[in-house]
């Protein structure tokens, strides 16, 4: 795939630069190299802090969605790598108000191992963090062992409705534990058609045949469940939608968000169609959707495909959900 | 080998460590090529240079220049083995927090709790084939040894074995865990690092 | 490039279900074939009507920017085919307030020729109509002969002020004339990188060499004005920049805003890249940017490649700019 | 033909072109296919259905039922051909609106009238290879008939031989002008389309 930059070295970097110059209401570059964006305000004194992080390429993920009613920070590593622990440590300084900061973001080794050492670093300087871990993924592990599952797109509804309970003026400890609920009440699945090029790489993350697909494939290429022939948009959505209903049944009268998401190349147009099946099996079960959210929410640069999640919603987070929120990405 | 660890021992130390690093890079890098990303020697170097650029500064507390080691070390990269070193050494700052010397015994049960706040962070087992089984040993040879000069030798021969003896098995954690049979016959790279890093110490 | 759907023939018809299934609060299906898009609310009393048409394949150009502050009514062809006239007529009485109704469209053959023709057919029934012609791709024709251009990505400035002034309750001759104000300090240069596939024909619709581009070509792959081998970020943005500044320049103390626009597969990381270099070429001249808008505003489904838009404002198109507007793609 | 029009002949000539039409539509969408998008027999198929399931409907005033012609002549079709037809077909119904019949000598200018409507629609020229040449020519040819039987064999031989004509031109508008000289040697398909139309009012 054919990209437009510059300096591949440099792709991060100029991407951010681009970023603050045209949204400078909204973000605000931070840390000795930049790899930083909190909110154009910076931190709001006595709010709970909400920092996330993880590798580049996915926008809006992460960096997009710093924002009022969202993130206060995030902490930007190359595309598909993991920030370092003092980039994380200093958006978490970035985050802090006083009432301390859940650090909310995808459940990857990499990212895992710094924020954990970034938790422990600002710890000594007095500031108290929790974790919430996104692993949305369905695909990526069984029930059993969900607490291996990779975080993709579902990480939007925990960044919306821990957000919106951090603005409520909620402390740590009930934001944590709102994050985690609604974690709790996500799942996703992704289909990829085609791979992405990683910048400093120069070629394909991965192979897929001229006719073929994978369900359940990873935002980074990783290995799904189910590689085979493209399949019409009804027969895949039928295959993600049993996934997801399987993994957390959803039954009459029961309110749910459902994401569809491009993981980049994939138009809108295409996504309607899915939704217009989505739609159609959660009314024959009686199930209602809240605040549909079709678009691109969690990519990966051009990757062809797309992902469908579920987020039940209790009343408190239907709540969250419909909560004002403002991003350069994302409005409510 | 000191009869004890000090703020000026471990001024020494870095900047035998610094150069070491910069001496090893492209070896390091090599061998994670084979099984990684082949980042490794710039890890090293990067992440040894910042702490180089503060050793002047260190506080007599040991702790608390341990502590400023660890933000050092962690400044850069994003990598596996910047933050687990990172860890270990600040493993160390909190055991010693407030003094300004440790007696050479003291060594070996320092690094042992280094190593256990290493595990806990990679959540890695011993014996998957990583660094975690190069700092395993070290601490077994330092506990044997009987006396501070008898220590690094011990620890440098038994780290050679041990990568020896993980030569022929396969790596189960950190990226050389995708080319699973293929990283057989292969040495891990943060073994190696670790390694060349006691090498440098002398 | 691969495509998720059920039957291409069905494309359009699914995609609108799914758009008005997911936006019930925004989009109404009308119309006997459902090819009209209005506004929920329908027409507004008293009000100017706006109303857009032309292929699919655009999203959100055409029918994503039926809402407030924008359009009223969207007539709706099939991927890249122009709607029927009777379809145009029956969006132009969705969109009918009682105070005529303007009809501001690409410059497309079929597109003016349908548009002309509805336009007498309302007339006959006494509904007044006024046409704005968006023509803003400098690189479809030399600026003597400025009314042949093509309407690219431009027209989204062209939605956006007059439906703004439209909904002040201007006139229909005064929503006219703004439209053609604002469209006449309008414009525009693209870039491909890939063709996109239209689904009822099932291959690309041009072809590019590995490492080729070409700058100039339109959104459904008209030829554009230099092809050759792919280029750095910065040496496109500025091939791109000069060329729109040679066609209106502008001068220190000039407002105008700005637009990176992705043809559809190019990643809002590169979009940044560029606004990064366009905000530096613009700071240089002294001119200041207003409202950058960087995203997928005027897409060519998972075409790879990007826009370039200028728009100059006086400060009643500022305003226009700057006032509030809602559908299910953009908010202000 | 009739010695004038009225809304019965123009209800007859309706079944005769629809069934044309359909009898045509394979051959139609071939030759557009060749030089085009290939839809052109379905247009109008799809056209003159809409028309004909309200020939039963029209009114007497001979405007009136050319103007419902015309509405439902675009009903379906956003194709080039269908919206040129319906402009002719406007444009008649707004020169003879309030009557109920039509002298046979002023169709030639009706058509004359529809002709250039659909010149300012389409804006082509004469000459350009399109359908306005085969309605150039009908024009001619009724212009010149002496009986109201001459005109229609008049009107179809005149077009036969404009087709043979601009067979070996490059045409100038539409989808075939990006054939460029590949057009040259193939028959434009709105020429043959509108030769079909007459060949079934006979
Ligand atoms: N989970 C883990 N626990 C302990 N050590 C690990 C772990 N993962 C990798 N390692 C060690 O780190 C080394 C690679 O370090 P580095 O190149 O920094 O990794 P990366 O580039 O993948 O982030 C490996 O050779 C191995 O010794
Ligand atoms: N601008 C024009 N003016 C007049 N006639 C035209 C014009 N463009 C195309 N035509 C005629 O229309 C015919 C094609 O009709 P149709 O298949 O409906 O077109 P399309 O499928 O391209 O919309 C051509 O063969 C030509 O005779
Ligand atoms: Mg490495
Ligand atoms: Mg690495
Ligand atoms: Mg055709
Ligand atoms: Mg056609």
């Amino acid at each position: 795939m054919k990209k437009i930059l510059n300096d591949p070295f440099r792709y991060v970097d100029e991407m951010l630069e681009g970023l603050c110059a045209a949204h400078p209401q909204h973000y605000q570059q931070r840390g000795p190299h930049g790899r930083v964006i909190a909110r154009a305000g910076g931190a709001v004194s006595g709010k709970v802090g909400l920092v996330t992080g993880g590798g580049s390429g996915h926008l809006p993920v992460f960096t997009g969605y710093v924002g009022k009613g969202l993130l206060d920070a995030c902490a930007i590593g190359d595309v598909f790598a993991s920030p370092s622990v003092d980039q994380m440590a200093d958006a978490i300084h970035a985050a802090d108000g006083g009432a301390g900061v859940l650090l909310i973001y995808g459940n990857y080794g990499g990212d895992v191992m710094n924020f954990d050492m970034a938790a422990e670093m600002v710890d000594m300087e007095g500031i108290a963090t929790e974790t919430a871990l996104v692993a949305d993924d369905v695909a990526s592990a069984p029930l059993a062992e969900r607490e291996k599952r990779r975080g993709v797109a579902g990480m939007v509804y925990g960044f919306k409705l821990a957000g919106a309970k951090a603005e409520a003026g909620a402390d740590l400890p009930t934001v944590a534990a709102t994050a985690r609920k609604a974690l709790d009440a996500t799942r996703s699945i992704g289909v990829a058609l085609t791979p992405c090029t990683v910048p400093q790489v120069g070629k394909p993350t991965f192979q897929l045949g001229e006719d073929e697909m994978e369900i359940g494939m990873g935002i980074h290429g990783e290995p799904g469940i189910q590689r085979g022939k493209l399949q019409t948009a009804d027969e895949i959505a039928s295959t993600m939608v049993d996934a997801l209903l399987e993994d957390m049944p959803l039954a009459s009268g029961d309110r749910v968000s459902v994401m569809c998401n491009s993981l980049g190349a994939t138009p809108p147009e295409e996504l309607y169609i899915v939704h217009r099946y989505v739609a159609g099996r959660l009314r024959e079960l009686g199930a209602e959707i809240v605040m549909p959210l079709v678009g691109r929410y969690a990519t990966s640069m051009e990757m062809a495909g797309m992902s469908v999640t579920f987020c039940r919603l209790d009343e408190e987070l239907e709540q969250l959900l419909q909560a004002p929120c403002d991003c350069a990405f994302w409005r409510v | 080998m000191a009869e004890s660890l000090t703020t000026e021992v471990l001024r020494d130390a870095i900047r035998r460590l610094s150069a070491q690093a910069e001496s090893c890079a492209d070896e390091l890098s090599a061998i994670d090529g084979a099984l990684g990303d082949g980042d490794l020697g710039v890890t090293l170097v990067r992440g040894m240079r910042s702490v180089a650029e503060q050793a002047d500064d260190l506080p007599p507390d040991l702790g608390a220049a341990l502590l400023q080691c660890a933000k050092a070390l962690v400044s850069l990269s994003g990598s596996t083995y910047g933050t687990l070193l990172a860890t270990g050494v600040m493993s160390a700052a909190k055991a010693v927090r407030g003094r300004t010397e440790v007696g050479w015994r003291e060594t070996a049960d320092l690094l042992g709790g280094a190593l256990e706040a290493m595990q806990r962070r990679g959540k890695a087992e011993l014996g998957d084939k990583t660094v975690l089984d190069a700092v395993a040993a070290t601490v077994e040879a330092l506990r044997l040894a009987e006396t501070p000069d008898a220590m690094l030798p011990a620890a440098r021969q038994a780290v050679r074995e041990a990568i020896a003896e993980f030569r022929d098995r396969a790596a189960r954690q950190g990226r050389a865990r995708m080319f699973g049979e293929n990283s057989v016959g292969k040495d891990d790279p943060g073994m190696v690092a670790w390694l060349r890093l006691l090498e440098g110490l002398a």
